[in-house]
């Protein structure tokens, strides 16, 4: 009973470190569809550290939630506006920063 | 079914509305969609009348699920139907009728395939707001609160061919998203400390631990999501961005009613979980938000006098007002609340009015631009007559109801601060001014058309007509609702009966022991003396004086360059550099910037944690 | 670790934050804000652990075993959901800006200041 | 303002919240500590009405007005984000290519598809006793219909995605929740009441009113999902613009 406390108390600690790591990383990918991919393992790590809090439910969700749909529905979104853009040369680029117009 | 039985029926019987309006919605005639939009419109206002009447000696509580309390607390959720809070879901579901009626014919045809859309989220609405203002639990009212929300969001967005409200409604949306989320963090902490959600438990769980940065943090945090819904400076960015695009019968009730229950949840949070003993000191609270509240009304009054956008200039007006709001609220005197109840109710008649003219204009010209519009209406003289009423309203004449709110809260002020009332006088007089002035200009042709106002500003040209047959006579919908709602504000402040009963509403609400010990199944509080809120003598001439200063701030506006002697242009003159020095950088701060409003959100955060840091 | 699970979903938050301050791109604003949420679901979660605790599902557990706080869970579902709904209608008023305004850059989009 | 001052405000507010949050936290009870009132309640009063998985009994029982709330939240963003994606005037719908698929992948897909419907069935049924629920099991059976689109194309995803019905079955179900609160109300105990027998522990016709309400949400988060899905997937694959159209702003 103790070693296994013990080992989830690792588990927890191991899985905290590696969702804000990725929580940062994803907070600072500037491209919408890499950012997307780093969602996804983010919500991913998110239901393990779920798991590990004893919270089965809300991890079923979060990785049905956070792992797939979000960043799906991120990546349909760009597929999108890049469609458009393709169509149309001239607008000003979206997916790539610095693209657009200069700053002020 | 008893009293209490009425209280969940005030979200359930919108929600079967807004369902029966999605699934059969485009298999109907678009009257039968009318019938069912304005039925169950009215069936919600007869739920919260009956309750009205129910609430008349006590609070009627109603927990759900049937989990009573045992041992003074409850597994379940807990709605509380106080005077205040059926009041604030009154005033709410008035404004839906109103503006369902608006509606009727307002859209020329809606896009096939989506023609319940728009009445059904209307009715969601109804219920988001509903259900804030009844609950009795904090995550509930969060809940709620992210419906009212998400609803707004999509109905300021509805007109996908023109990217403004686009924008807007990003803003709106992302904005208030992390402020809600900000709220969430919040109600964990406080979770954390006690172990209770509802706002009754909670309040009497903090009494046993001392006031500390936790307490301080979440108070802060679960109001961050209150004030920005609130608007006040400087979590206010959002708001003209999105009540300026949005279609007018959404601004309507976004303006009307929505942002006053940001202030509700502020007033209602702080009384009941945070001000017991051990809290938040009552005059840490007080001078914290006295100060943002005066804050907020200068700002708003300031820029809502530099708009040429119809739309926007009342938007920034309910900045203003709302300003006033919170400084009545956080006078916490029963008197300053009944003040406020009074002006809210007022405000939201002659807002929704102006609000509704201005959808006239927009319907005939396709434009809300004050200069474009140059005497364009002058063939519009109800239209006219009922804009400078507004006008006249909101600059707090007697005997409108926002009068003799604002006398009433000017009242409170005055016992506390004695500048307040000049702060309140003021800000009617620019607002109201300002809607003056666009008054003349718009339905009267008087000045010039062509103003050079400086820096950054968003015209109201080009704007896609909401309405597409431009040559038909103006509905008579869009005329008759605003003119009732100008009557329904004048009736606040001529029927004595209303302002009773909202001052016994204002009393009850701080009581707070009796809150407390309604939401546990115990005994009825004793009841507060009832707040005298009549009109007096000095009230009256408050209510005149700053009227009389927005007609001359209108005439000298319109007519001042015109002025023979020099004294007059000498003071155009002062006015101009002094608006270049200080108004321009105010207005560059308004940038439309995404990223500038999450800065600000960050610092209002900061400050207000310093803040109260500082006085706990 | 005693209080480290809270620090996180501080660091969390601000972290969103600080992302959709810099932003350039709406798109990547609203993946932030969801960032920014995920620290709700930490905090709440962490705050409802209990050491030694399972998960409060007693359909093979025995009524009496220690279980974590399942209030907490029940909230944390709720965001889950909410948060999706929200972040679903915040992109698809992204798709018709940039149809409408043809870039999602904020230092492009002028329409609304002053 | 400047993206400099934007930041530099950002950072100054940052550093306050960071300093005040790490106070804020040292006030808090530590991680892993024992007292939850109101835990401790909610586990009771799940089993006293027999339901053994207690998130369940909160969300669909105890808090159910909560979870009221939560679902008209998804009813209101499906509906709005489909009016919001629906094809602007001056916009047309052009028919996409049939895709060639490989074989294999269409054996996976069509394997795998109604296996994940199975399972999303089996994850709602079974909310009440074990983790997941209407939900989890709506969100599996939603995205378990998309395996179509990978499998074959889109217009083989467009046959099996009935949306027309799947709107109305969204918007019935969001009403199902409504009117099972009434059930209590008319019962005459008070909205939400769980009237219904409690059956016996641990088995998929126990907790009452949870596994309708369960089945309610399940229904209503599939079919709002797909609808959602099908919103997007229109705007990524059918939708073409004019290029006129968005010179709106450069008015």
């Amino acid at each position: 009973m103790n070693d296994a406390n013990t080992l989830n108390g690792y588990l927890i600690a191991v899985a905290l470190v590696l969702v804000t790591a990725t929580a940062t990383a994803a907070a600072l990918t500037r491209e919408p569809v890499r950012q997307a991919i780093v969602l996804g393992l983010l919500g991913l790590e998110l239901a393990v550290l779920f798991t590990a809090l004893q919270a089965p439910d809300v991890a079923l969700s979060q990785l049905a939630v956070g792992g797939a749909l979000t960043p799906l529905l991120i990546v349909l979104t760009v597929r999108k506006v890049r469609r458009e853009a393709a169509e149309r040369p001239d607008a000003s680029g979206d997916g790539d920063p610095g693209a657009g117009s200069g700053p002020r | 079914m008893t009293t209490a039985d009425l209280l969940p029926l005030a979200v359930a019987v919108p929600l079967l509305g807004a369902v029966l309006l999605a699934a059969a919605g485009n298999r109907l005639p678009r009257l039968a969609r009318d019938v069912i939009v304005t039925v169950a419109a009215a069936a919600v206002l007869a739920d919260l009348v009956a309750l009205w009447h129910g609430s008349a000696h006590g609070r009627v509580v109603n927990w759900l699920g049937g989990y009573r309390p045992r041992h003074g607390v409850s597994v379940g959720i807990v709605l509380v139907g106080d005077r205040t809070g059926v009041a604030v879901a009154l005033l709410a579901a008035l404004l839906v009728l109103a503006v369902v009626c608006y509606s009727w014919r307002y859209f020329a045809e809606p896009p096939a395939r989506h023609a319940g859309t728009f009445p059904a989220l209307i009715l969601l609405f109804e219920a988001g707001m509903c259900g804030f203002a009844l609950t009795g639990d904090l995550f509930d009212a969060f809940v709620f609160f992210e419906l009212m929300g998400t609803v707004a969001y999509a109905l300021t967005g509805y007109h996908i061919e023109d990217p403004r409200p686009l924008q807007g409604a990003l803003t709106f949306g992302v904005v208030n998203s992390l402020a809600a989320y900000a709220t969430l963090l919040g109600i964990g902490l406080l979770y954390a400390r006690t172990g209770e959600l509802g706002f009754a438990s909670i309040g009497a769980a903090l009494e046993g631990h001392r006031a500390d940065a936790l307490l301080v943090t979440a108070f802060v945090l679960v109001l961050t999501g209150l004030l920005v819904k609130a608007a006040v400076v400087p979590f206010h960015f959002w708001l003209p961005d999105a009540h300026s695009v949005a279609p007018t019968p959404v601004c309507m009730l976004l303006s009307g009613v929505m942002v006053e229950l940001g202030v509700y949840g502020v007033a209602r949070v702080y009384t009941v979980v945070f001000a017991g003993p051990h809290g938040i000191p009552h005059g840490a609270f007080r001078d914290t938000f006295v100060g943002f509240g005066v804050l907020t009304a200068l700002t708003g009054a300031v820029m809502c006098w530099q708009q040429r956008h119809l739309k926007r200039m009342l938007a920034f007006s309910t900045i203003a007002h709302v300003g006033l709001f919170l400084t009545g609220v956080a006078l916490l005197t029963p008197q300053g609340l009944a003040g406020t109840a009074l002006y809210v109710a007022g405000h939201a008649g002659a807002k929704a009015a102006l609000f509704g003219v201005t959808g006239v204009l927009l319907d005939r010209y396709g434009s809300v631009d004050e200069d474009t519009l140059h005497g364009r209406a002058r063939e519009l003289p109800l239209a006219g007559v009922l804009f400078t009423l507004g006008g006249l309203a909101l600059a707090g004449l007697p005997p409108f109801g926002l009068g003799l709110g604002k006398a009433v809260a000017e009242h409170a002020a005055a016992a506390d601060l004695r500048w307040l009332p000049a702060v309140f006088v003021a800000v009617s007089a620019a607002t109201g001014g300002a809607v003056l002035r666009a008054a003349l200009h718009v339905f009267a042709g008087a000045g010039t058309a062509d103003h050079h106002r400086p820096g950054p500003q968003a015209t109201g040209d080009a704007e896609e007509p909401e309405i597409r047959e431009a040559s038909r006579r103006v509905p008579a919908p869009m005329l008759v609702v605003p003119a009732v709602l100008l009557a329904g504000s004048l009736a606040v402040g001529v029927l004595p009966a209303v302002a009773h009963a909202l001052a016994g509403a204002a009393a009850s609400f701080t009581d707070r022991a009796g809150y407390l010990s309604a939401a546990a199944d115990g005994p009825a509080g004793r009841t507060n003396p009832v707040p005298q809120a009549g009109w007096t003598t000095e009230g009256v001439l408050l209510g005149c004086l700053s009227a009389l200063l927005a007609v001359a701030c209108a005439a000298g506006s319109v007519w001042g360059a015109k002025v023979p002697w020099p004294a007059g242009r000498r003071a155009a003159l002062t006015v101009r550099t002094a608006s270049r020095r200080v108004i321009l950088p105010l207005r560059r701060l308004h940038s439309g910037h995404l990223g500038d409003y999450v800065s600000w959100l960050a610092g209002g955060i900061a400050v207000l944690l310093l803040v109260l840091l500082a006085q706990v | 670790m005693t209080i480290l699970p809270y620090l996180a979903a501080g660091w969390i938050f601000l972290a969103g934050l600080y992302g959709m301050v810099t932003s350039r791109n709406i798109i990547r604003t609203i993946g932030c804000l969801s960032v920014a949420q995920s620290a709700t679901y930490v905090l709440l979660l962490a705050i409802g652990y209990r050491r030694g605790g399972t998960a409060p599902v007693f359909s093979d557990a025995s009524p009496r075993s220690r279980v974590v706080d399942p209030v907490v869970q029940a909230l944390t579902l709720t965001d889950v959901v909410v948060g999706a709904t929200v972040t679903a209608l915040l992109l698809a008023l992204a798709i018709q800006l940039r149809k409408r305004h043809g870039t999602l850059d904020p230092d492009a989009l002028t329409g609304l200041k002053g | 303002m400047s993206r400099t001052a934007r930041v530099g405000l950002f950072l100054a507010a940052a550093a306050v919240f960071a300093v005040v949050f790490t106070l804020a936290c040292t006030g808090l009870p530590h991680f892993g500590a024992a007292s939850h009132p109101y835990g401790t309640r909610a586990v009771a009063a799940a089993l006293r009405h027999r339901t053994a998985n207690v998130i369940s009994s909160v969300n669909f029982d105890q808090r159910a007005f909560d979870t009221l709330g939560e679902e008209s939240i998804l009813f209101a963003s499906v509906l709005g984000a489909v009016a919001l994606l629906r094809p602007a005037r001056d916009e047309r719908e052009s028919s996409p290519l049939p895709l060639r698929v490989p074989p294999s992948t269409r054996l996976i897909g069509a394997i795998l598809l109604p296996l994940t419907l199975l399972t999303g069935v089996y994850i709602v049924a079974h909310g009440q006793l074990s983790p997941g629920g209407g939900f989890q099991g709506g969100v599996v059976l939603a995205t378990g219909l998309h395996l179509a689109y990978v499998a074959a194309d889109y217009r083989a995803l467009r046959r099996v995605r009935p949306l027309v019905v799947l709107e109305v079955a969204d918007a019935v179900a969001a009403g199902a929740f409504a009117l099972l609160g009434l059930a209590g109300l008319i019962a005459g105990s008070g909205y939400l009441r769980n009237v219904l027998p409690l059956g016996t522990f641990n088995q998929l016709s126990s907790g009452g009113l949870v596994p309708v309400i369960n089945a309610a949400v399940g229904l209503e988060v599939g079919s709002g999902l797909v609808v959602l899905l099908a919103g997007f997937l229109d705007q990524a694959v059918e939708i073409d613009t004019p290029p006129a159209a968005q010179d709106g702003d450069r008015a």
